[in-house]
């Protein structure tokens, strides 16, 4: 098989083998679930690790094709729909996110129970069908994989979930379905007018941006489908609501791999298809979401002020700050996107790590209402200086990743020569200090001032396995915040063509 | 046009059908019921000999009249106590089935009434149609042989006798 | 005569009732074929053997039917359709 | 020295950051401490020597008489675009930078050196989280170094954000306290918003002039500005020049940090925090950040004549208003915080002012305001932390901010009573002191503007010598003290007395530092003379600022008892701010949380997620109502198919009848 000397198929078969080992093992045997699970996700850092490195050394030997490790397997002739993988410096960061995450989230829910082994069963599917997402550049493949990622989590809440857990599962399946109904009737739509010559129609990305065929009022058209159908699961105004109730009741590990790689599915999705093959579109109706964008970024930060579960506050705020990737993509110029790459990977860790800590603080106090904590920093001073790192990242504190994705985006943003466009970026640059507001506010709440609960006294501060965990992800958001050239480098080329593309109309 | 005769027979047989099928849709007895069908299906024999199929009208009064018929009438012997009434029906009911059969209705009549043209037409002489001719098409398998739908028929009539058999059997 | 097959099968709740209605209908039908065989294309016989046929069937079904009804009847003591749910999920 | 190693200065304060942040946290208190101290104490002198290499060295740094800019540190952090529109991280030298090194690394150490003694208890042990204050201490000294140093105003803008990160982490050191848990929040927030301008000041100013390096947009020296400025200069947005409005933009930047009214509010809260914190950010350092800002981008200022007038006009407001409230309040570090304040506004109108003269610019006599404001910084931060850190003393003995606490302290404390009362006469403009000097510059800059804005400066100086006095009568005379607890107030280890004596020496002779010469805003020296009329008329007019304290607070009488009454409402407005931290009360919490957040939030539970609520809703009873219909009756059944095949058939007739 051809298609086994291909890197990138590892992706998806390091998960897939990790399941088989999973399945494996006995209920009760903890140890081996956790040792295959632990293998699994560090199998995926160092082979993402190994990407990173195999992908510089290919660019800088000069290789300027737009996707690298190109391979495609016919999988259904009849609709010419194939296997195509391909990887350009964006799938590569999120393929990079997306292992750390998942190495993160594994140590996360070390002491997951019930059902530890369905758990990680699950979980594991759903990494499956992220990192298929991230190395498909095949609609079909793309759409297959994505819906993977999505149904896992259904289960994942209404099963290990917390709170209302039905409803929130009930929830976030519908609407992020819907979504996908949306993105189905998109991508058919795509695939008939892919190609000018009649009869001859393709699933590959790279063949209809070249073919470039799509006819405009088709593109009018399919755009906004595609678009939104990303943009739920990018929590775009007004269709986040999915995202406060199954972040409330998701458990830990879920929320981090949601909100920390599948949320930016849609950002990935909404650049890759939706603006990529449909510039024209893109250019006459941008505005329209740029505007929902542009009220996710503050409306998100408002609403969080005023939160009082932390879960909930975190979920606004990824509101706020998955808004802000889609405000960026839908600035087409590459500065800005840019920024919302680096967004999505400050995003992405960062959220991941905020959800790691509630979880974990969760975990001793069993009350995630910030009313009934406080000066948990004289309990638990690891897990208190963690979450004050979280929040700093997420206000933007230079050296942490935030300020860089934010900075990019925004200076990229202002670069826009229409003055809607800069008015608008002005606009959300409020969003950075609502944002300290109310990270400062939860803060203070939470971690400082008097012992609020005096039970909260004898509990502990974080063990070896929640160190590694939190570990890994603040020394990832400070690798980020402090050289952020070393990823814009990789980032920034693989815009050329869309960015191209999309002058191309004007 | 039609001889005068042939009207009236036709007029008398087909007042018998609806009066005698309302009838037994209607009434509560069952029994009444299942001898009013038997009046509607002899009715209906004497609208195949009317139409010169002496055959067809036979068949029908000897599978019908004489074989289903008599089934019913068993059927509610056992089924059945004498006397009993059937219950009164409910009103949405009635309203529903009322309106199902009025559209029927209404729908047949579209569709007859497209071929209004044939109305006053007499009846043309057909070929000689023989017992004989009958059985030669049953059993043929030429253009107008009916040898494979005669076939399934028994099949389908054995499998029902095996059926009626397995399923009334006492276990 | 179809009509009235179709109201009585639809209102009756006696099983044997609507068993009755049925027949109507059926007879309209064989009827119809065989009024339509007869004036329009008078060379030809399928409307009759059509008819025939569908005698046939309606005989067996009618026998199937009525067995069935008999073994309904003799588990729950009633043919009346809308008391025998037990068959129902 | 070589200067390229200027980079050192600020990595070592990192360095410390991460090691006391790190292991620190291991180690004993006492020792972290202790090598935090080295670290500074190393940092300060290389500063020392960096600088005394740029102002008499040798080197590329001077030519012609005139000091150059020169970048001795440049890295690419990040790019916002392949070449053009790059941020840098590199190490900026020029006079100010130079002279802003040796302000902080002083200041800096000086702390450090105090905090040994302040912050251990009376026997000397350190307090709880010691390894913090001082990784923290590093953190903040770090940033503001940082800061001086930027060679772009976006690396400027990464300071401004740390510094004021490192000042939110140490006004909430004792985070268990609500009240430092609030100022820190208050701090960091205001300086946020005002940071939110600056942001926006720059990505107006990059758009149009495609760079962020000073030195690209302002020339060497503020020689050439570039031609994308000037041409941008021309652009007009409601009705003033786009550069105009990012100048000003950039100013509230500033202005936050520098707590210019009305974004001062966070700087009396601040106090909150432990008192050499306050000397350090609150007093000394982070918020001249603001004036460094402005005098950084002097060049600029000074094309915009407009944005001069704003800042002039806030100056001059500010540092009424601050001297105003000082004049009543009786927390005494809020009474120093609001003299930092006043202080402060002096040297952003001074730089204001300085434009005024833009008939000389290239000239002589250009850059006098510039130069008395960066004087009077270099000045103030010497004096105003002296002055903190006594009060730091004198609290750590008393353990209470009000002076009604204190009262007669001379007796015991002799030591922090004359150097309290040197930082007095400094700030007062006493000759030979320090402030004397800077403060006449300042005048004289300000008379040349116009003698409107002479007489104005000159009545805050005349306040100011009555609020420091007022102070200084109140803590250390007025009347006897009365003793509390078993311990009697009493002169502090020498940990924290070296402090004093140094920077009490410092604020002596600093007004003999020749600033003319060394730091100007086009590195020429500029000759500065004696204006004796200005002069004698200010020190006049603090003598007699001296005069009316000492009638009215030397010895306990009912004097100011009796003005509080006679003025009661003007009294209470003071003592209360001017109602300013009851207005932002009510704009946060009425209008952003009630008025803004709530709604929102309801709005997306409600409206929303009700919608779609709905929407799912209305699916569900859909289904159940069509469940019904599957009811397993057969007759149903067929009634249905009945009705469809009528409707079918009827659709279908009405089809053909139609076509």
């Amino acid at each position: 098989m051809e298609i086994f000397s291909n890197m990138l198929i590892y992706f998806v078969i390091i998960p897939i083998l990790t399941l088989g080992g999973l399945a494996l093992t006995k209920n009760k045997g903890i140890d081996a679930i956790r040792a295959v699970a632990v293998t699994g996700a560090t199998a995926l850092v160092a082979l993402a690790l190994y990407l990173v490195y195999v992908f510089l050394k290919a660019r800088a030997s000069g290789v300027t094709d737009v996707m690298l490790f190109q391979q495609s397997v016919m999988w259904y002739a009849p609709l010419n729909i194939k296997l195509a993988l391909g990887v350009d410096g964006v799938s590569v960061v999120m393929i990079l996110l997306s292992a750390f995450i998942v190495f993160a989230g594994v140590f996360a829910s070390w002491k997951m129970d019930p059902l530890p082994k369905q758990f990680f069963l699950w979980f594991f599917l759903l990494s499956t069908g992220v990192f298929g997402f991230f190395i498909s550049i095949d609609l079909f493949t793309m759409f297959m994989f994505y819906e993977v990622a999505l149904i896992p989590m259904y289960l994942l809440i209404g099963v290990w979930g917390s709170g209302n857990k039905n409803y929130s599962a009930m929830k976030l399946t519908l609407m992020l379905m819907g979504g996908s109904a949306f993105l189905m009737l998109g991508i058919i739509g795509i695939y008939f007018h892919s190609s000018a010559t009649p009869g001859v129609h393709t699933m590959n990305i790279l063949e209809i941006a070249q073919y470039n065929a799509i006819p405009h009022n088709w593109q009018m058209f399919l755009f906004p489908m595609t678009f939104v159908g990303f943009g739920v699961l990018g929590a775009m105004f007004p269709f986040h609501t999915w995202s406060p109730d199954g972040h409330a009741s998701a458990p830990t590990a879920v929320s981090m791999l949601h909100a920390g790689v599948l949320m930016k599915l849609g950002g990935y999705g909404c650049f890759r298809i939706a603006i990529y093959l449909m510039p024209f579109a893109a250019q006459q109706l941008g505005w329209i979401f740029l505007t929902l964008t542009g009220i996710s970024i503050v409306y998100g930060a408002f609403s969080a002020c005023v939160q009082t579960d932390l879960k909930y506050i975190n979920a606004y705020s990824s509101v706020s700050h998955c808004g802000m990737v889609l405000f960026a993509i839908l600035m087409f110029n590459t500065t800005a996107m840019t920024g919302a790459v680096l967004q999505m990977l400050s995003h992405g860790l960062m959220t991941a790590l905020f959800f790691a800590l509630i979880g974990m603080i969760y975990g001793r106090t069993h009350t995630r209402d910030i009313r009934e904590m406080g000066g948990l920093m004289h309990i638990m001073p690891y897990l208190g200086v963690g979450y004050v790192i979280a929040g700093f990242a997420s206000l933007g504190l230079p050296g942490l990743s935030g300020f860089v994705a934010e900075m990019t985006i925004f200076v990229g943003s202002f670069e826009h020569q229409d003055m809607f466009h800069r008015v608008l970026t002005i606009a959300a640059t409020t969003s950075i200090v609502i944002t300290a507001v109310y990270i400062l506010r939860v803060v203070g709440k939470l971690l400082y001032g008097a012992v609020q609960d005096e039970h909260h006294r004898t509990l502990t501060d974080a063990d070896g396995t929640e160190r590694i965990a939190t570990a890994t992800l603040i020394i990832c958001v400070a690798i980020i915040g402090c050289f952020p050239n070393f990823f814009i480098n990789i980032i920034r080329d693989s815009f050329t063509p869309v960015v191209e593309a999309l002058t191309s109309v004007m | 046009m039609e001889s005068l005769g042939n009207v009236i027979m036709y007029v008398i047989i087909a007042l018998t059908i609806i009066v005698f099928s309302v009838l037994a849709v209607t009434t509560k007895k069952i029994l009444r019921s299942a001898t009013y069908l038997l009046f509607v299906l002899l009715a209906t024999a004497a609208i195949y000999f009317q139409m010169d199929y002496e055959f067809l009208g036979a068949t029908q009064i000897a599978v019908y009249a004489g074989g289903i018929v008599v089934l019913f009438v068993f059927a509610i012997m056992l089924t059945h106590k004498p006397g009993e009434d059937a219950a009164p029906l409910t009103s949405h009911k009635r309203i529903l089935g009322l309106v199902a059969c009025g559209s029927g209705v209404v729908l047949c009549g579209v569709a007859l009434f497209g071929y209004a043209k044939f109305c006053g037409q007499s009846l043309t002489e057909m070929g000689d149609f023989t017992i004989d001719k009958l059985g030669e098409m049953l059993l043929s398998t030429d253009k107008f042989g009916y040898l494979l739908p005669f076939e399934a028929v028994s099949v389908l009539l054995l499998a029902c006798i095996i059926g009626g058999v397995v399923i009334a059997r006492k276990r | 005569m179809f009509g009235c097959g179709l109201y009585g099968f639809i209102t009756r709740k006696n099983m044997i009732a609507m068993l009755i209605s049925l027949e109507l209908m059926l007879n309209s039908v064989d009827i119809n074929f065989v009024v339509f065989n007869r004036y329009l294309f008078p060379a030809q016989y399928e409307g009759m053997f059509f008819s025939l046929f569908a005698i046939a069937i309606a005989a067996a079904e009618t026998a199937v039917a009525i067995a069935i009804i008999i073994n309904v009847y003799r588990l729950a003591k009633n043919v009346d359709i809308n008391q025998i749910t037990k068959m129902k999920f | 020295m070589p200067l390229s190693s200027t980079i050192y200065v600020l990595a070592i304060p990192f360095f410390m950051f991460l090691f006391l942040g790190l292991v620190g946290v291991k180690m004993p208190r006492k020792i972290t401490g202790v090598l935090g101290v080295l670290g500074m104490a190393v940092t300060t002198v290389w500063a020392y020597a960096i600088a005394f290499t740029y102002f008499f060295g040798d080197g590329p740094q001077k030519v012609n008489d005139v000091y150059q800019q020169l970048v001795t540190t440049d890295w690419t952090w990040l790019s916002f675009y392949a070449d053009k529109l790059v941020v840098k991280l590199g190490v900026l030298l020029d006079p100010i930078s130079a002279m802003m090194l040796v302000v902080i690394c002083t200041v800096s150490f000086m702390v450090h050196l105090y905090s040994l003694g302040y912050m251990s208890d009376h026997d000397g042990n350190p307090e709880k989280g010691f390894q913090r204050y001082y990784a923290d201490l590093a953190l903040f000294t770090f940033s503001m170094l940082g800061l001086v140093v930027s060679t772009n105003i976006f690396q400027m803008f990464i300071f401004f954000e740390m510094v004021g990160v490192s000042s939110y982490l140490l006004i909430g050191f004792y985070y268990g306290l609500q009240p430092a848990n609030h100022a820190s929040k208050k701090a960091f927030i205001v300086t946020r918003l005002a940071d939110l301008f600056f942001l926006i000041g720059i990505m107006i100013l990059s758009f149009y002039t495609k760079t962020f390096d000073f030195k690209e947009m302002m020339g060497a020296n503020g020689g050439t500005i570039c031609n994308a400025f000037t041409s941008a200069q021309g652009l007009t947005f409601m009705g003033c020049s786009v550069t105009g409005w990012a100048l000003t933009f950039i100013f509230i930047g500033g202005a936050g940090k520098s707590a210019m009214y009305p974004l001062h509010i966070w700087l009396p809260d601040a106090m909150e925090g432990p008192t050499p914190v306050s000397a350090l950010i609150h007093a000394a350092t982070m918020v001249v950040a603001g004036v460094f800002l402005v005098a950084r981008m002097f060049p600029l200022y000074v094309l915009e004549q407009g944005a001069m007038d704003i800042i002039c006009v806030v100056g001059a407001f500010t540092a009424f208003y601050a001297a105003a409230v000082a004049c009543t309040q009786s927390d005494i570090k809020r009474a120093l915080a609001f003299s930092t304040i006043s202080q402060i506004a002096f040297m952003m109108t001074s730089l204001a002012v300085s434009s005024a003269q833009g008939k000389l610019i290239g000239g002589h006599e250009a850059g006098l305001g510039y130069m008395a404001s960066m004087f009077h910084l270099f000045t103030h931060a010497m004096f105003k932390a002296l002055l903190f850190l006594c009060a730091g003393a004198i609290i750590h003995a008393v353990h209470s901010n009000e002076n009604s606490k204190m009262h007669g302290l001379h007796k015991y404390m002799p030591i922090t009573s004359i150097a309290f009362l040197i930082g007095c006469l400094a700030i007062a403009g006493i000759p030979p002191f320090a402030g004397f000097f800077s403060k006449d510059e300042i005048l004289v800059a300000c008379y040349e503007k116009g003698i409107g804005w002479g007489l104005w400066m000159s009545m805050v100086a005349g306040m100011t010598a009555f609020y420091m006095f007022r102070i200084y009568y109140l803590i250390f005379f007025w009347k006897k003290h009365e003793v509390h607890g078993e311990h009697a107030p009493k002169d502090q280890p020498w940990t924290m007395t070296l402090p004093l004596i140094i920077l009490a020496a410092i604020s002596v002779v600093a007004g003999f530092v020749p600033f003319g010469d060394l730091v100007t805003w086009n590195g020429k020296p500029l000759e500065t003379h004696m204006n004796w009329s200005v002069a004698g008329a200010s020190v006049g007019i603090a003598l007699i600022g001296i005069g009316l304290a000492t009638v009215m607070y030397r010895k306990e009488n009912p004097l100011p008892d009796k003005l509080a009454t006679m003025f009661k409402g003007l009294w209470t407005a003071s003592y209360k701010r001017f109602y300013m931290d009851e207005l932002y009360q009510f704009i946060t919490h009425k209008i952003i949380f009630q008025g803004i957040s709530k709604p929102i939030a309801w709005f997306d539970r409600i409206i929303i997620d009700g919608f779609f609520n709905l929407l799912g809703n209305v699916t569900n009873s859909a289904s159940f109502g069509i469940r019904k219909m599957q009811s397993g009756s057969v007759q149903g059944y067929v009634s249905y198919y009945i009705i469809g095949a009528v409707l079918l058939a009827a659709i279908t007739g009405a089809v053909i009848l139609c076509i």
